[in-house]
């Protein structure tokens, strides 16, 4: 009797979408779902600490909706920023082939290993009063430091990574084959570049610019040490629940979920929509 | 210029340290009603990151400090206009969750083995006050862990991770019921000193000596005591 | 629009020389890997050669070598390029995609459109201009791409084996369509099919590990070709020897009769090709004993099938590959199958004599 | 005369690999080059702000030492403990499909987007002493709360999506097929897992593998609040690099450029090897 | 190995049942999309019908339906599945790939490679044991799949188009290959050649649409086509009607004379089936004035290279698309293009007549 591998191995069959055969080992689902556990239950005890009746309180208080709208919109801008330095990035990345370009890459990638607070102290000595750069700002009377500009900066250097590196794997899967063709038909690189590469990458370019404003929208470490922490200035959400944290945590938690909250839906509407239009 | 002409709108930027965050906002409301026109903008950050941002040029009118060595770093860059004052002093409690399960009452208590204890690290100021009650008593405590800040210490002894923490007065007052505090004689062996400086830079420095004066005045340090911070020197 | 072309890739083995009359249709043909897609890749400016020249009509396209390096970009040549895959713009309509060249030449977006529209009618598909590309089926798709390219009004048109993808079935309308359009178009044809090269080019160009075998009008060199390669293509088998008597003696004594080309003499001791159909010839188990004067021990190589014919291919000891077209069912009935001994009989009226 | 537009597009021709047209407009360069520069630059403000006279007595305290060899050897263990639980939920990911599917990826993501000082708390929430877990945890007599222990979890927690999802691309980008084949020659899924599909993605978890230690490496926010700080237990790197940057500034860059090196050196080195394997 | 098989996949417009006798070699055609892969996928249990049974010898492989969910997985079923690409696992040497089946049954590693080693001596290839599969040619690397199948001893073997990746030159040699090596292999291959099916076949599947449209023994389908679908994949024109005198007349009154099979006879007014060959047809401009019988009016639909031959297939307005092979030159010469009306001429002598 050979019934129980084969009884066993019927049982997902009531999922009709499963009619082709997976292989996968069935011990396989054991570290599986723990996996998955141990990601998932830190977020669900967080709810469960919730004191849910003073949500609405906690997360309307001036504070925390001046951090929230502060959030949003330089996440917004992080992103745009992202995308106008990033997409070009990936796109020599993944067009160009250079010396030195696998170095390049992994220092595109540095960011994201990077402790935020490293990161901040490096912007600092980069594009504080003192920094590198101060010299060239200077000259032209800009100073960014403890400004939302400085917020901005902090944002884009940590998520600038996500996007590049995401972007330039669907640059190479989606291949070079209709750039060419549209040049064979007179289109200038420019050209190409607007009405034939940024559609065919769309749905890529749209999941990449998401990870880069979801990364912008939790970033701490680098905004507080680059940017401080104003409120309406640079005290973004990350920050805000920080000092929450010394005063009220169920104010911290609450704000905590408004931010995964934010970060899960733009998340899921993204992917739903792009692998809507890859269908 | 700024601060004698109300018509105009002026911008106060203050440089505090995180533990000063519910007394300074309540003294903002005084200062903004006494000097109309005028925005007060409180950068709340550790002293240490306020410190290496004044250092590395940013823009304020008065720096405030949790502690003498932060302070220094400002005075030692020259950033200052006038000497630091101490508006404020802090003294260490013991903060335990409010069921106190291993039973602390006394500073010798926390030595008892099966306590788990967190302190501050000894680079950080709350730290520094602990190793100076500890040379000062003779006692030696074996933390499980040492923190980065403040408020890694109180956030588990709230969450009841830890049996007892070592933090300030005034931190203890701030977290309200989350935690109970337990004071020890032996903490006036570390008397912590929060001092006040107008920078030189300041580009609203009558201002900034107003803010100052209103740290010193009487209403000023009802405001700390209420919150527990011991008075000016 | 005349061509002057000659370019060098070392890295592929690659160095052609061609040249063609303005308005000339050549279809190149070569097995995989001859270098017909890189020929089509630098003239398109898709890829650039080592070292070349090339000139077409007044302009300079590229010349590279030793102290030259004039290269223009893909986009401004006036050369459109279509491949097997017809790789059209999945985000735009069919009406769009045939607009796409005057768009991007500066046309109004009014007149282009009627452009693309007049383009559409001419490869017969006027209904299909609003459909997306993935509605389509892979031989409406490479109608729009012709479609395309047209449009844009290329100087020279390039197709690299644009029918190779298409089922049987759709292939001969395909093919029906190209004769239609082109007719005033200078165009260079990549194919592997002899029907196209019959049909749409005034010449022909075989390429060969990179080199120009055989070049010339396109029924010259398909019946009368110089080369055993180009005779392979062709789908004929050639010997070259000398020629004595009625008789094609190649250098290891293999000896074919056969009948002079109408119209040509030929001296004793000429050079010339003997050419015969692979359906001339007849297999035997055991050499016959009959009227064919030419009978040729060979060894089974290999068995092709095609249709209901098979292509046997043998080796006659001589350094050829000979083919014989016969049935599937005397291939049963024979038993071939290959390192067989067989003879191949050829009558000397099925083979052609001509001098080279 | 067109010389203009042709002299300057035959520029990189130097190098012989560019002989294949990129088709990138040349004003393109221009935003990549300020993105790589954004990043680079700090890194490079960084270098020069270091006292290297004294950089090999900084990196050699015992502190530092047992910060380091604390942060090698817990990364270590997590990137492990990412594999372990990873590797399966890539493969189920992947190669099933079941309802929520979208659902359960965007959760495993969060932790990505999560300001790890949140996901601390979250993880507090759950593995401490009063958390969630803590009943069962208590009947196996577990305690995790300021132990080494504690640090690995904080690092996976952060780290694990990381691994997941480049994971899963590249399951899903090799396919089934090797897989049918080896079941159809008599191989059972364990069997199959073992000798086709791990060797088969090889490079890709790799370099999965080594993202994931990178990203335990930085880890910061998440060990402080969950696990604390204790020189040769819990005290890692960024842990002691943020505490020397109260007293030593030159220490705290020291200790940086330290952890930057070996996350380069991890990245480049892995890039190269699966670059090699794959071509 | 008898094997009994029914299966439905409603989503595929799957029906499909099937029987084979021990140790039988089966050849599947049909078209694209016919469902000869999901028949494959299926016997292979990487895909799970909607319903269906399959008992090969003394083991049930499924049964499935209301209530009914026995399904075993692919590794316990003991059936081989070789497609177009031979998929060796890329990090194993060629060697190792073929020891792959016999060393998970868990045979101890000497004998499995001693097993391995014997396979890939049959077919042909034992000096490239020690390669890594992209060092193998497209042949090569497909014998040593053949190979690989072969070692897991499996007591089904199920080919789906093993040879439609190969070039024309490889695909004989390995067709060699499999006569040999398949003598006691009970095998399902799925093929569009029809030498295959010939050569290696003991009996002949065709599927249409997802269900069987014809089956028997290999000579019986190929020269007596009973629906119109075989007939065109065995290269044939089929027409059906009711026989009368030397005549088979369709619904539509197309008339078509012949002779009658060696052996049978026929009554008047019986269902009966018309065969003639594509080469049997002459093709004209305007209906001749000779001999042959059968003179059918028919409009070109589309024109197919073949080597040197073309067939053209042509609509006779009766429902019919009859075949007819000619030169290339006589395309050209006669003009012939889609929608040119020709006349279809044969002879008696080759159309062949017997009853359904
Ligand atoms: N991207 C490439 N890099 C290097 N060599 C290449 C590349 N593409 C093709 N080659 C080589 O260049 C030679 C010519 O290839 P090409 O593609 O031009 O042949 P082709 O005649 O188009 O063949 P096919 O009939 O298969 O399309 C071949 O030897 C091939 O291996
Ligand atoms: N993965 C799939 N999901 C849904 N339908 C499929 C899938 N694969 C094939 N089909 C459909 O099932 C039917 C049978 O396909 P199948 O692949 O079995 O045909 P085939 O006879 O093997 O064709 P070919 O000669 O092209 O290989 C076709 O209508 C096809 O569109
Ligand atoms: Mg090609
Ligand atoms: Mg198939």
């Amino acid at each position: 009797m050979t019934t129980t591998v084969e009884e066993a191995s019927v049982r997902s069959s009531r999922d009709p979408r499963s009619r082709l055969y997976s292989g996968l080992p069935r011990w396989i689902y054991l570290p599986a779902v723990i996996g998955g556990l141990f990601v998932a239950l830190p977020l669900v005890a967080m709810m469960l600490r919730m004191d849910w009746a003073r949500f609405g309180v906690l997360i309307a208080s001036p504070s925390s909706l001046a951090a929230l709208t502060l959030s949003l919109q330089t996440s917004f801008t992080s992103m745009l920023v992202c995308l106008v330095l990033g997409v070009p990035m990936a796109m020599v990345l993944a067009r160009e082939q250079f010396p030195g370009q696998r170095l390049v890459r992994s220092l595109v990638l540095l960011p994201l290993v990077l402790p935020p607070v490293v990161g901040g102290i490096a912007l600092l000595f980069t594009f504080g009063r003192h920094g590198l750069a101060a010299p060239v700002m200077n000259l032209f009377g800009i100073s960014v430091a403890f400004s939302t500009v400085a917020v901005v900066m902090a944002q884009t250097f940590v998520a600038l990574p996500f996007l590049v590196v995401s972007l330039e794997g669907t640059l190479r899967s989606v291949g070079q084959r209709y750039e060419l063709v549209a040049a064979t038909l007179g289109a200038r690189p420019s050209t190409v570049l607007r009405k034939v590469t940024l559609p065919l990458v769309l749905p890529g370019l749209a999941s990449a610019a998401v990870l880069s404003f979801a990364r912008a929208l939790g970033e701490f470490g680098a905004t507080i040490t680059f940017a401080g922490s104003l409120q309406g200035v640079t005290r973004t959400l990350p920050l805000e629940i920080y000092l929450q944290s010394y005063t009220d945590t169920d104010a911290a938690i609450a704000l905590s979920l408004v931010l995964m909250f934010v970060a899960v839906v733009v998340t899921v509407v993204t992917a739903s929509i792009s692998e809507r239009s890859l269908a | 210029s700024g601060s004698a002409t109300p018509s105009q709108t002026s911008t106060l930027t203050i440089y505090a340290a995180a533990s000063m965050q519910t007394t300074f906002d309540t003294l903002k409301t005084t200062f903004e009603a006494e000097h109309p026109g005028t925005t007060v903008m409180l950068n709340y950050a550790g002293s240490q990151a306020l410190a290496t941002q004044l250092v590395e040029g940013a823009t304020a009118d008065v720096f405030v400090s949790a502690n003498d060595t932060q302070m220094k770093v400002v005075t030692d860059a020259g950033l200052n206009a006038a000497d630091p004052r101490v508006f404020a002093t802090n003294q260490l409690q013991i903060a335990v969750p409010p069921s106190n399960p291993a039973a602390i009452s006394t500073f010798a208590d926390l030595t008892k083995p099966e306590v788990k204890l967190v302190v501050c690290a000894p680079a950080v100021p709350c730290g520094a006050a602990t190793v100076k009650v500890e040379k000062a008593t003779g006692v030696t405590l074996t933390p499980v862990s040492e923190e980065q800040a403040v408020t890694s210490v109180l956030s588990k002894v709230q969450a009841g991770e830890a049996d007892a923490g070592l933090v300030y007065k005034t931190d203890v007052i701030a977290a309200g019921d989350t935690v109970t505090g337990i004071e020890f004689p032996e903490s006036s062996e570390a008397i912590n000193r929060n001092p006040v400086v107008l920078l030189k830079s300041a580009p609203q420095g009558e201002l900034g000596q107003a803010w100052i004066d209103l740290l010193f005045s009487e209403q000023g340090q009802q405001v700390f005591a209420d919150a527990g911070f011991g008075a000016a020197q | 629009m005349s061509l002057a072309f000659r370019a060098a890739v070392a890295e592929r083995g690659f160095d052609v020389e061609l040249s063609l009359a303005p308005g000339e249709k050549v279809a190149v043909l070569g097995h995989n890997g001859a270098g017909k897609s890189t020929l089509l890749n630098i003239l398109a400016g898709t890829l650039r050669p080592d070292s070349g020249t090339a000139v077409l009509g007044d302009r300079r396209l590229f010349d590279l070598g030793p102290r030259r390096r004039h290269w223009t970009l893909p986009h401004t040549r006036g050369i459109a390029l279509l491949a097997q895959d017809p790789l059209l713009f999945p985000h735009l309509s069919v009406l769009e995609n045939v607009a796409f060249g005057p768009r991007v030449a500066g046309t109004a977006p009014k007149q282009s459109q009627v452009r693309a529209e007049h383009w559409l009618d001419e490869v017969g598909v006027p209904e299909l201009a609003t459909r997306r590309p993935k509605q389509l089926s892979g031989g409406q798709a490479q109608r729009v791409a012709i479609a395309r390219a047209l449009a844009a009004e290329p100087r020279l048109l390039l197709l690299d084996e644009p029918m190779a993808a298409l089922d049987v079935a759709v292939a001969p309308l395909l093919r029906r369509v190209l004769g239609r359009v082109l007719t005033d178009q200078a165009t260079i044809m990549v194919t592997h099919d002899l029907l196209d090269a019959l049909l749409l080019a005034d010449r022909i160009v075989v390429l060969d590990q990179g080199r120009v075998a055989e070049s010339g009008p396109t029924d010259e060199v398909l019946q009368h070709p110089k080369t055993r390669f180009t005779a392979r293509i062709a789908g004929l088998n050639l010997i070259r020897g000398s020629f004595a008597d009625g008789t094609v003696t190649d250098g290891h004594g293999l000896s074919v009769a056969g009948t002079l080309r109408d119209g040509v003499t030929a001296t004793t001791g000429v050079r010339a090709a003997a050419v015969f159909a692979p359906s001339a010839v007849s297999i035997f188990r055991e050499p016959p004993d009959g009227s064919p004067r030419n009978n040729l021990a060979v060894t089974v190589a290999e068995l092709e099938p095609r249709g209901e014919l098979v292509r046997v291919r043998a080796d006659d000891h001589h350094g050829h590959f000979l083919a014989a077209d016969v049935t599937l069912r005397s291939v049963a009935d024979l038993d071939l199958y290959p390192g067989r001994e067989v003879t191949y009989s050829v009558k000397a009226t099925g083979v052609t004599i001509y001098p080279l």
